[in-house]
């Protein structure tokens, strides 16, 4: 699969930068599956997208801009602004949560387009090209290397992301979804581990809107849009909210879907993309990873029983 | 170069979103325009295809798309965009791609102050002359104001059009007071609060420079409670609301066509093509064409344009793509409008026309009076300087100094 | 500022927090019996509008009085709600009560962008204004200001009718009852007999009515254009959160505040406009984790 | 009594509405004496629970464990103090499997807060596999704890405080809804174990049976007062206890 | 009046009941007795129509494997399950008059009905006011079980009835149950319960869920807890 992506370029070039924008968005997307582990959605994560997205713009147009120092930068921020956004934010659950998030990451958006002196407003921010390890590139060979260093990126990330899922902390984390009381009962704070959760979601997300920023040389306020943020929550559960390819998997048809109808269905492309989501809902509520296990399990035979949380259970079985 | 089968040309518009209002007739103009080319034979002999491209579905669509027509289909050129923000984002992309993009409807006036570009030109006018043939409209047709009230969409065309407006306005009538901005948000259903207000500040003029349904709603409300009568709205882009607003926008208001646009154009009216295209237009869509749509009548001619003018100078071979740039610099051609000219630094030369609002029987809607034509050369930012500084060096007499022609009836 | 300017402001913010109150309060209903956080919520606000504005447009242009502006509005709410609304429950929503909220989020989100582009379909994208019902109320003045009675006494008596009607259906009534009963637990309904399904059909219909009902009536005020629903989707969103979950007297206050707020901020500190509904989100919230209304949900242990 | 006061309660009082759910409660928890606490229903049995492990702050009173007075102190602040709970209703990670539930209680209480461990390969699991196996839930140990009937639910509970290693044990109704064929027999062995590791425990329970052979001590609860203390023989034979709680015999 | 026929009922890919036939007459008191997750909450709610089944189950000569869960209630069974299931934002008594308010039943037979839980559960008269949200763990079984009796004239299931209350209190309910079938020939009653002392004072008949099969079995001897002979529970 990975092999797949990272030789695509070879094959289709034009896809290329494509993909490099599924990845920055799949980064993202990654940060809200972490969250979602804790029951948690926000509808505002464009915020960090953005906020990093920005402070690496403002570098690269201030300080030469190095690639490496350039996505550091933003990814700093994100995580920051996370940090101080998350103190007030874990104190609250579900749709408080989800809104409180929206909130702040509208205040945001406005911030961005009032102080258009600064900002741009809605035309936004140019970002020239980053150098890379000091060198001037040409956009095709910087869009080669940035691709390749997106795939490598999210690689890590997804590992990454992974290994804190299966560690006693992505654990709690999980648990505050079922039972916080019983969290709280074994010494464990659920808001400082929400927190930590918290925060690694906003530092990925940071890490896609900064690659993101350098991709399309351009920020805009719509970085931080809650249409946006809607659209990485989306992602998620395409892909599958469980599982850390998911975020890739979902990124990466998502994009396809959404340019290719806009292409060859320029004026029902939403109806297009609302079909195919119902049908993946409907059929695979676990995701396109979800479908794919099921296809798995179909041909080589169940590796075990199948969980709760399958839409085979019984009506209203609820806990 | 060969001729090649066919003429591949991207087209960017908005299809979903509130800005469809001027996708929509846009593409339909650019079908219509097309077929006709291509009936009349084509391009040299070359038909052209479109392809069209939704701007409302965002900007990772909207880049991914664009690059996917450049690079696989292998477009001749690129016709983008409608959205400023687009514009921006996609001129460097032209650029690194070489290929040629016209810019057929964006307003920033930014673009072509701060870059340099080989391939990016626009086939029209920008936000500058279009604010400046307005304040100068208002000065010349309502000089003994006082205050004035905006009330524009709070992102980047309604604020940077108000500083235009403002830095024009106090440039020529420094006296004039400005007595409330409002920057309501995109979309906003409801203006009652502003109107409310408006009413109890009493303005001589109110602009605006919304459009699309946000326009049609500030208008309506206004009308409906009144502030139409105490105060005079100036409405840069309400050529493109008349025929919605029907009889809601009272006579005596002052609008504009972001260009000579205007479907009673008065020098236009009487050629042939030009009543061909409108009664066509009409019959086809149900309604007049509106700016957009002449935006895109210009942006083809300029393509029909180019290509003859570059086979010419290839000694009548097929130019190669290079060759058609080459060709862009100081090019003329006429879309539904007058002439427009391209200028050294890529930007169009366009004329403005702007009127005040007159009861029309025969059409249902208001049409305009009192029509001025702005010559484009007497009201574009001349070539390397800034908009906003070359404003402030204007001064009181400027007004006098440009002369429009008019039609009075 | 003085008292006129506060009499005015307050005059626009109510009619404003009336057509809010409208809108949020369908999909506080929604949210509040099928825990489902509604997003096509925003298509039926747009199609009741669309609806509405094309048929009064009709019967206008052909010659009827205006006055069939207000039946029209009712029924063209009642058909989006029975005829879009119904079916939405009946054949997706009923498939996901066991899902993940958010996967439940996303079928709506989901029927959101395909209504968009039915919208656009039947519709097309010239915006429409159908204004007869509110002209035909005419205006009142009040402090030299001219108002529209439609905006100022309808719109306000309107909401309040909805709310009072509202409150005295869930408190008062067994078919209330029954639907706070399904609310906390499905399956403990069905044991005593409640037939759940038609429960959430009813219950999705009329929310989805009232929304689209919102739309009816703002069609009078305002352009119907594509992309209107997307804006009242986050601006409910907002009241529902900030109103307590499921709290229809919650939406009442919040839909008051955010309406009063934003015409003190037009009149005082215009930049803040915006921001007002977040705002007071913000604020409210601060100081009441659950929402105005809401109550803090205590584990069984 | 002798030994030491583990944990004290003092004047406790506290009301919901109109009911009194605990008045004026005065008792103390002498560390390896065993505590029972019965009552009728609602007499206020799992609000003192509450109030000892921080989940409720008394109106009035306050509660000292250890010497040091932790009134109104977060649950989890006592817990790494040494106090646990299992609770009436089962409070478990529904979407964990059974040993992923201990591991998550065994990583708590080890502090291993690594992001980049698997909690599978903790050290600790051979403990909790062990403790499984005590609570006679080993077989289940990989299947999600949403699948588990209630009686298995309650023991899994017991075992995640149990893993905590505390020093107090507070468990509320232990055995109800665990199948009487086999709560004496686990519950013997949970209590050689909690003998073993020096936890002190008080648990609320109606099972008479249970409490005459596990409690060195007993308390009657009654309209959130406590009526009687002492030793079980002596109280579960007061005829005021019978006739309220126990009911006569047949 | 109850019969399953080969019913098997698969949860989340694990066969909880298997090929399960039985019959139960009108008027019986039956104990479902098994170890923990033998299947005892499973067999009643397919009753109820919670779970995916295959087989049949007859209720009255009809056939109700079909028949939508809601309708169920209106057959005459009520149904009081293990954890509660209350509905907190209503006070005791509104809970307990609901099935009655949805099956419409006239005020009259309301009012009567509602005597009678009374007189079987005195308890739940003092706290009729209180929200059922915020009774203890022992009264809100008692509430459920109230709400069962309300509605279940011709069949009550009650799972674990007893479990966490107070032994003086279970003991008197044992003998209120006893007493309302012996004075209602039409009611039949299946209890899940593990206090075989309990059962005996009542029951006639016993159902052994073991391995996913029924078999009968006899009080006398599948409730034996020699164990233990001084739990009052044994106490002869
Ligand atoms: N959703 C589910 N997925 C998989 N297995 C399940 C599910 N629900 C129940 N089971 C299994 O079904 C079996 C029977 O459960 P049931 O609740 O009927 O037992 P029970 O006899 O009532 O036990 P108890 O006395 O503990 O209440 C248990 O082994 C349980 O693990
Ligand atoms: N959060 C609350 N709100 C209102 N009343 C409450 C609350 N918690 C407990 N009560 C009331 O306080 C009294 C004591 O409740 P508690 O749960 O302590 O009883 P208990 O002795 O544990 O009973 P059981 O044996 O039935 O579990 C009950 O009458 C209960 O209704
Ligand atoms: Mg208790
Ligand atoms: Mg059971």
């Amino acid at each position: 699969m990975v092999l797949l992506v990272a030789v695509t370029p070879v094959l289709a070039p034009t896809s290329q930068v494509l993909l490099t924008l599924a990845f920055a968005k799949g980064l993202a997307v990654l940060g809200i599956i972490v969250l979602l582990q804790a029951g948690q959605v926000s509808f505002g994560h464009a915020l960090y997208f953005a906020v990093s997205a920005y402070v690496a713009a403002s570098v690269a147009r201030s300080f030469g801009g190095e690639l490496v120092t350039t996505l550091l930068a933003g990814v700093a921020a994100a995580a920051v602004v996370g940090l101080v956004v998350g103190v007030f934010v874990v104190r609250y659950r579900y749709i408080f949560f989800a809104m409180l998030n929206l909130a702040v990451s509208m205040i945001f958006f406005a911030l961005l387009e009032k102080f258009y002196y600064v900002t741009g407003g809605s035309d936004g921010l140019q970002v020239p090209r980053p150098t890379v390890v000091g060198l001037t590139l040409e956009r095709g060979e910087f869009e080669t290397i940035l691709f390749y260093g997106a795939l490598v990126l999210s690689l890590l990330a997804a590992w990454g992301t992974h290994r804190y899922l299966a560690s006693p902390l992505g654990n709690m984390l999980r648990a505050i979804k079922t039972n916080e009381v019983r969290l709280e009962y074994l010494g464990v704070s659920a808001r400082s581990t929400l927190l930590s959760g918290y925060v690694l979601s906003a530092a990925l997300c940071g890490l896609g809107g900064a690659l993101m920023a350098v991709a399309q040389g351009i920020v805009t306020p719509e970085y931080a849009y809650w249409v946006r943020s809607g659209e990485f929550v989306f992602i998620a559960i395409l892909g599958g909210s469980g599982s850390v390819a998911g975020a890739f998997v979902g990124a990466l048809i998502y994009e396809g879907v959404r340019t290719y109808a806009a292409a060859f269905a320029s004026d029902i492309w939403q109806m297009v993309l609302g079909i195919v989501l119902l049908v993946i809902i409907i059929f695979g509520p676990s995701g396109v990873t979800g479908l794919y296990q099921r296809l798995m399990d179909r041909l080589v035979g169940p590796a075990r029983p199948r969980g709760a949380g399958d839409s085979e259970r019984a009506p209203g079985a609820a806990e | 170069a060969d001729k090649p089968d066919e003429l591949k040309i991207g087209i960017t518009t908005f299809l979903s979103g509130p800005a469809s209002v001027f996708g929509e007739p846009a593409k339909a103009a650019a079908d219509m325009i097309i077929e006709q080319i291509n009936a009349d034979g084509g391009i040299d002999g070359v038909p052209i295809a479109a392809s069209y491209v939704d701007e409302g579905a965002g900007g990772e669509a909207l880049v991914s798309e664009y690059r996917r027509l450049v690079e696989d289909v292998d477009v001749d050129l690129m016709l983008a965009s409608i959205s400023s923000g687009n514009c921006n984002q996609l001129a460097p992309l032209a650029e690194d791609l070489k290929v040629l993009n016209l810019m057929w409807d964006c307003g920033t006036q930014r673009i072509f102050e701060e870059n340099d570009y080989r391939y990016v030109f626009r086939t029209q006018a920008n936000a500058t002359p279009e604010m400046l043939a307005t304040v100068l409209y208002l000065l010349k047709t309502k000089p003994d104001f006082s205050t004035i009230a905006v009330v524009n969409q709070d992102y980047a065309w309604g604020r940077d059009s108000w500083d235009i407006f403002q830095t024009a306005l106090k440039a020529m009538k420094p006296d004039a007071k400005v007595v409330a901005e409002f920057f309501p948000k995109f979309g906003a259903p409801d203006f009652s609060t502003e109107i409310s207000r408006l009413q109890a500040l009493r303005p001589d003029v109110i602009l605006s420079t919304s459009w699309g349904g946000d326009l049609d709603t500030f208008v309506r409300q206004a009308a409906q409670r009144g502030l139409t009568n105490t105060s005079t709205l100036v409405l840069p882009l309400a050529e493109s609301s008349l025929q919605r607003l029907g009889s809601a926008l009272p006579p005596g208001h002052i609008v504009g066509g972001r260009g000579d646009h205007y479907f009673l154009h008065p020098e236009r009216v009487g050629d042939p093509a030009f009543d061909d295209f409108m009664k066509a237009f009409h019959d086809k869509t149900g309604a007049y064409p509106i700016y957009p749509v002449f935006h895109m009548s210009q942006a083809l001619a300029a393509v029909k344009a180019v290509y003859a003018k570059a086979i010419e100078a290839n000694g009548g071979e097929w130019p190669d793509r290079e060759q058609v740039v080459d060709a862009m610099d100081g090019l003329s051609f006429q879309g539904l409008g007058n002439e427009v000219t391209i200028r050294d630094d890529h930007q169009g030369l366009e004329d403005q026309l702007l009127g005040t609002t007159a009861k029309s029987d025969e059409y249902g809607f208001a049409i305009l009076k009192d029509i001025m034509l702005f010559d484009a050369e007497d009201i574009t930012t001349p070539v390397g300087e800034e908009s906003i500084e070359w404003l402030k060096t204007l001064g009181p007499d400027f007004v006098a100094s440009v002369e429009p022609k008019t039609y009075a009836d | 500022m003085n008292l006129q300017l506060f009499a005015l402001a307050f005059f626009d913010g109510i009619a404003y927090a009336a057509l809010v109150f409208l809108v949020a309060v369908g999909l506080t209903l929604i949210f509040g019996v099928l825990r489902v956080l509604n997003v096509a919520h925003g298509s039926f606000y747009a199609m009741g509008a669309y609806a509405t504005a094309s048929t009064v447009g009709a019967i206008v242009a052909a010659g009827y009085s205006p006055w069939l502006a207000f039946p029209m509005m009712i029924i063209a709410s009642a058909l989006i709600g029975g005829l879009i609304g119904g079916p939405v429950e009946k054949l997706l929503l009923r498939r996901i009560y066991d899902m993940e909220e958010v996967l439940q989020i996303l079928v709506t989100f989901a029927v959101f962008m395909i209504l968009e582009d039915v919208q656009r379909l039947v519709w097309g994208v010239q915006p429409y204004f159908e204004s007869s019902a509110l002209m035909v109320l005419g205006t009142v003045d009040v402090l030299g200001i001219t108002y529209t009675a439609y905006q100022l006494i309808l719109l306000p008596v309107v909401a309040i009718l909805v709310l009072v009607g509202l409150r005295i259906f869930l408190r008062h009534t067994l078919s209330g009852k029954l639907i706070l009963a399904v609310t906390e637990d499905r399956e403990a309904a069905t044991a005593i007999g409640v037939n759940v399904d038609r429960v959430y059909l009813v219950t999705f219909v009329v929310g989805a009515s009232l929304a689209a009902f919102g739309g009816a009536l703002a069609s009078a005020t305002t352009s119907v254009i594509p992309g209107m629903g997307a804006d009242m989707i986050v601006l409910s969103f907002a009241v529902v959160a900030t109103a307590g979950l499921g709290r229809i007297e919650g939406a009442a206050i919040t839909a008051l505040l955010i309406g009063l707020g934003r015409s003190f901020a037009v009149y005082l500190a215009p930049e803040l406009d915006v921001l007002v509904p977040y705002l007071i989100m913000l604020a409210v919230l601060l100081v009441r984790p659950e929402g105005l209304f809401g109550m803090a949900h205590t584990r069984k242990i | 009594m002798s030994s030491k006061v583990l944990m004290a309660a003092k004047g406790l009082e506290i009301r919901f509405g109109g009911v009194v759910a605990a008045d004026d409660v005065n008792i103390e928890i002498h560390e390896g004496h065993n505590l029972a606490i019965i009552g009728p229903n609602g007499a206020g049995k799992t609000t003192f629970l509450n109030i000892c492990t921080g989940y409720l702050k008394p109106h009035r009173g306050s509660v000292t464990f250890d010497g040091r007075d932790v009134t109104g102190l977060a649950p989890r602040r006592l817990v790494r103090m040494g106090v646990a709970r299992a609770f009436q209703i089962p409070q478990l990670f529904t979407e964990h499997t059974v040993i992923e539930n201990l591991l998550i209680a065994a990583a708590a209480q080890a502090r291993r807060w690594s992001p980049l461990t698997p909690i599978a390969t903790i050290p600790e699991r051979g403990e909790m596999l062990h403790l499984l196996d005590m609570v006679r839930c080993a077989h289940i140990a990989d299947r999600p704890v949403s699948e588990l009937p209630e009686g298995q639910r309650k023991l899994i509970d017991i075992a995640l405080a149990l893993a905590l290693k505390p020093k107090l044990l507070f468990m509320d109704e232990p055995t109800s809804g665990v199948a009487s064929s086999e709560k004496f027999e686990v519950l013997d062995i949970i209590a050689k174990a909690l003998a073993e590791a020096k936890v002190t425990a008080v648990f609320v329970e109606h099972d008479i049976g249970i409490v005459e052979r596990f409690a060195d001590e007993v308390a009657v609860w009654n309209r959130g007062e406590v009526l009687f203390r002492g030793v079980p023989g002596e109280i579960l034979s007061h005829p005021d206890v019978i006739r309220d709680v126990i009911g006569e015999t047949v | 009046m109850l019969e399953f026929r080969d019913v098997t009922v698969t949860l989340g890919g694990v066969r909880v009941l298997r090929d399960v036939s039985f019959l139960i007459n009108t008027s019986d008191t039956v104990a479902l007795i098994g170890a923990n997750g033998a299947g005892k909450t499973t067999t009643l709610r397919s009753i109820m129509g919670f779970t995916h089944m295959t087989g049949e189950i007859r209720f009255l000569r009809e056939d109700i494997t079909k028949l939508p869960p809601a309708k169920r209630p209106g057959l005459g069974i009520g149904y009081a399950a293990e954890d509660r299931r209350l509905f907190s934002a209503f006070t005791v008594e509104e809970n307990i008059l609901m099935p009655a308010q949805v099956a419409r039943l006239t005020a009259q037979e309301t009012t009567r009905r509602l005597g009678r839980v009374y007189t079987i559960l005195p308890e739940l008269k003092e706290m009729a006011g209180r929200p059922a949200g915020s009774v203890s763990g022992g009264q809100g079984k008692m509430v459920a079980l109230g709400r069962a009796l309300m509605i279940g004239t011709r069949l009550i299931m009650l799972d674990e009835p007893f479990q966490g209350l107070a032994p003086a209190l279970a003991r008197r309910y044992a003998e209120a149950l006893r007493t309302l079938r012996d004075h209602d020939p039409d009611v039949t009653l299946i209890i899940t319960e593990s206090n075989p002392g309990l059962l005996r004072r009542f029951a006639d008949r016993a159902l052994v869920v073991e391995r996913g099969e029924m078999r009968e079995g006899s009080l006398a001897e599948d409730a034996p807890d020699p164990l233990h002979p001084a739990s009052p529970a044994t106490t002869p």
